[in-house]
């Protein structure tokens, strides 16, 4: 009997396919989403390297120092970028949802809500990569204090950070030790 | 073909969920590196001032980083103590 | 085999609004951590207007806060105290 | 069993168009952060003024509320007051 | 057994356009918040012209208003006086 | 019983439609806020030149309204004067 | 009773596309409320170059409208000349 | 009684596919504004520099449209010369 | 009667997937007109530079665009010569 | 009649995913743009320093394509040697 209900027919749609096929459609999607991530360390680094070349013109005796501190800066901006990529790459190398055990449209989701919640990233990586910006430009201009401002960025950076590794622990949580499935 | 249940369906939207839930975290982090920046430029700019500058940052961030709280822990409940399954 | 019911869908989406609500959060974690950048150049500026900077800045920020408040509020409503389920 | 009917569909979208609707209060959070940073920063280089500058970064504050109130509201009603499922 | 109807699809799928309208009020929160900054920045430094400073800030306020009005408009629209509906 | 017609997938996705169409209006609210803020900070500069001061923002402003009316339109014409239905 | 054809899903999803492309707007909205914003006070600054000014940010403007025309000529499209009906 | 086509399907993500395309339109929209402000308040402070640049915010907008462009090619291709159901 | 085969499937996401990937040219419109603005800035400031500023401006820009065009490229990858089609 | 495959629901949704992953391209676009503007603005200044200043502007926006290249290689591997598929 054909339910007349679309919502129901689609699930039983879905739930024609094989177990592994909805857990790797899901994965695609969330690998998709998770490299959104990405815009972050492009926007905060980008920022970055327009105060480091204002930095190099303004005090090009400081050049050096101010480039090391906007690389410096920058570095710590990609870590959001790196660990969306590493995400993916899991989902879909070394996919560990599909040998878990459990209904089969939990897991998908799960594929899917770590790929949500790795976008997060965007945050720090702006954050960051403008906090490297703004390092270069007083590096550039008090090369003396150099520690001083390096170690202020960093702090703050470090603050910074501390969303984007809640995001990654509840990606890898839905990935690897999924608490829904035992919920069912 | 495995049947869907009510609580799959529950348990499916709560992974989505607690994965929006976390976005809120694009806030603090930008926000928070504004305030490392401008922290990081007022110490070379006055570095007699540096306690001073790195305290009012930290507070600043320390109230900055609520909503992402707020994110992280909406999503733990949909994760952990999911109230949705109970009222079923 | 239990059916998907219609109160099973409308939790289900509650998990999906609660996160959605979230998001809201994104704005004051921006919004308080731009304020705190400026608090503290300005700490580092006028050490002597520490205490009314710091004030301004928190006062500020208390406002700053409440739509991701409000979101929090949504988020908790729809997975404790689901009114749409007794609507049905 | 009890199936999906159009009443359960239009209140699990009503959850999520309260979800949707609260995400609005991304502006005022990022607009009230601003202006708490900018009052912050003018109490510290005018003391003097500090009365004049709170009253005109609160009332500012308050014009920018509205939209995230507006988004609350929406919210409220589709939960508590839900006018849909009354003109199925 | 009731069905899902294409009133209640209508419906439902309105819930969710009016969720989705009232993310418009992001716009206006964050620009009159930027006014609410500047506006007291302004009074700060020029506190003699406090008057025209606030007024041309509410004015632009105003202005800045309108499309997250428009957003509330459409949602109460489709909340309240459905025109979908009577379309069928 | 009567079930889903295309006629009412049309409507529902038209409701949509127009609260997507209705996104858009974030772009002059953060303009025009902008508008005022500058607005308000120039008159406190020159206020002596407040007429013209006003006037230009008021004419930016008037241009950055126009993607927020089409917005406005599009979603108008999907709720009042659905051209969809008519090609069915 | 007349089932959901192709026909009517193409138009289904024609309102959401169209919807979808006002969002385009936002880009617009935002940046010629900077330009009204940065005109405004550069009119205080030079009243004598107002004409310039004005006629620099106008033109500007105009070039700035142009995707947020393209938007609203692809929605004008699928609501008025559909023309993947016709590849049907 | 039509149902619904591997055709029709195509035809209708199209529909989606071309209103996504446009979003692109909201980078052009912020920059180019951007640039006319900037423009706006250069040939302010440089009256006599008026023709450098406004061909300087001429050229830097051209580059600027690009994507813009971009993203109405692949809608217009989606709608007018839809190279999907061919494949099919 | 021709149903919706797997290739269909592929298709019509594909011009889903086509459109999400023209959202990337947002990134080079903005990045781009504010490359535009500051360019036209310093063209004003030193119109004896003019010729090195603008070149760098379009060298900057030519790197801003890349983003833009890896996005088109999937998109005319997905539209004109499928490769996941040919994976079935 | 060839129903769909479980291949084919993966290679639909890998030209979603492939879509989703170009989105990122949106940061390097912005924030190369911003350098490309600072470069310009600082070459105008400072001519005698263009080379170091172009050096840090290209070695900063090298770091900032890093995001956008991933984003295209994990498009490009769903694309083209989908490893999903190969699970199955
Ligand atoms: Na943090
Ligand atoms: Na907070
Ligand atoms: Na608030
Ligand atoms: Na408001
Ligand atoms: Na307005
Ligand atoms: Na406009
Ligand atoms: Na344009
Ligand atoms: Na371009
Ligand atoms: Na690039
Ligand atoms: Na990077």
């Amino acid at each position: 009997m054909e339910d007349a209900n679309f919502i129901i027919r689609f699930l039983n749609w879905l739930m024609s396919f094989d177990r592994k096929v909805l857990i790797l459609a899901a994965s695609a999607i969330g690998a998709g989403l998770a490299m959104i991530a990405g815009i972050g360390p492009g926007i905060g680094q980008g920022y970055a390297a327009g105060k480091g070349a204002e930095a190099v013109g303004m005090n090009p005796k400081a050049g050096k120092q101010a480039t090391m501190v906007m690389l410096l800066g920058a570095a710590v901006a990609e870590t959001s970028g790196i660990l969306a990529l590493v995400v993916a790459l899991i989902l879909l190398f070394g996919n560990p949802i599909i040998t878990q055990e459990g209904a089969v449209l939990v897991l998908a989701a799960s594929a899917i809500g770590a790929g949500i919640s790795m976008i997060t990233g965007v945050g720090p990586g702006i954050g960051q990569g403008y906090a490297a910006g703004k390092g270069a430009e007083a590096a550039a201009r008090r090369p003396q204090y150099q520690s001083n401002i390096i170690r202020a960025m960093l702090l703050g950076q470090a603050v910074a950070q501390s969303t984007g590794i809640y995001a990654l622990i509840i990606a890898l949580v839905l990935m690897f030790a999924n608490p829904l499935i035992k919920l069912m | 073909m495995e049947p869907i249940t009510g609580k799959a369906l529950i348990l499916a939207c709560s992974a989505i969920g607690a994965g929006l839930a976390m976005i809120a975290g694009i806030g603090p982090g930008i926000g928070q590196g504004f305030a490392a920046g401008k922290g990081a430029e007022s110490v070379g700019r006055q570095p007699e001032a540096q306690g001073d500058i790195v305290r009012t940052m930290l507070l600043g961030c320390a109230v900055a980083e609520s909503t992402g709280i707020y994110g992280l822990v909406i999503a733990l409940i949909l994760l952990f103590a999911n109230p949705l399954v109970r009222l079923l």
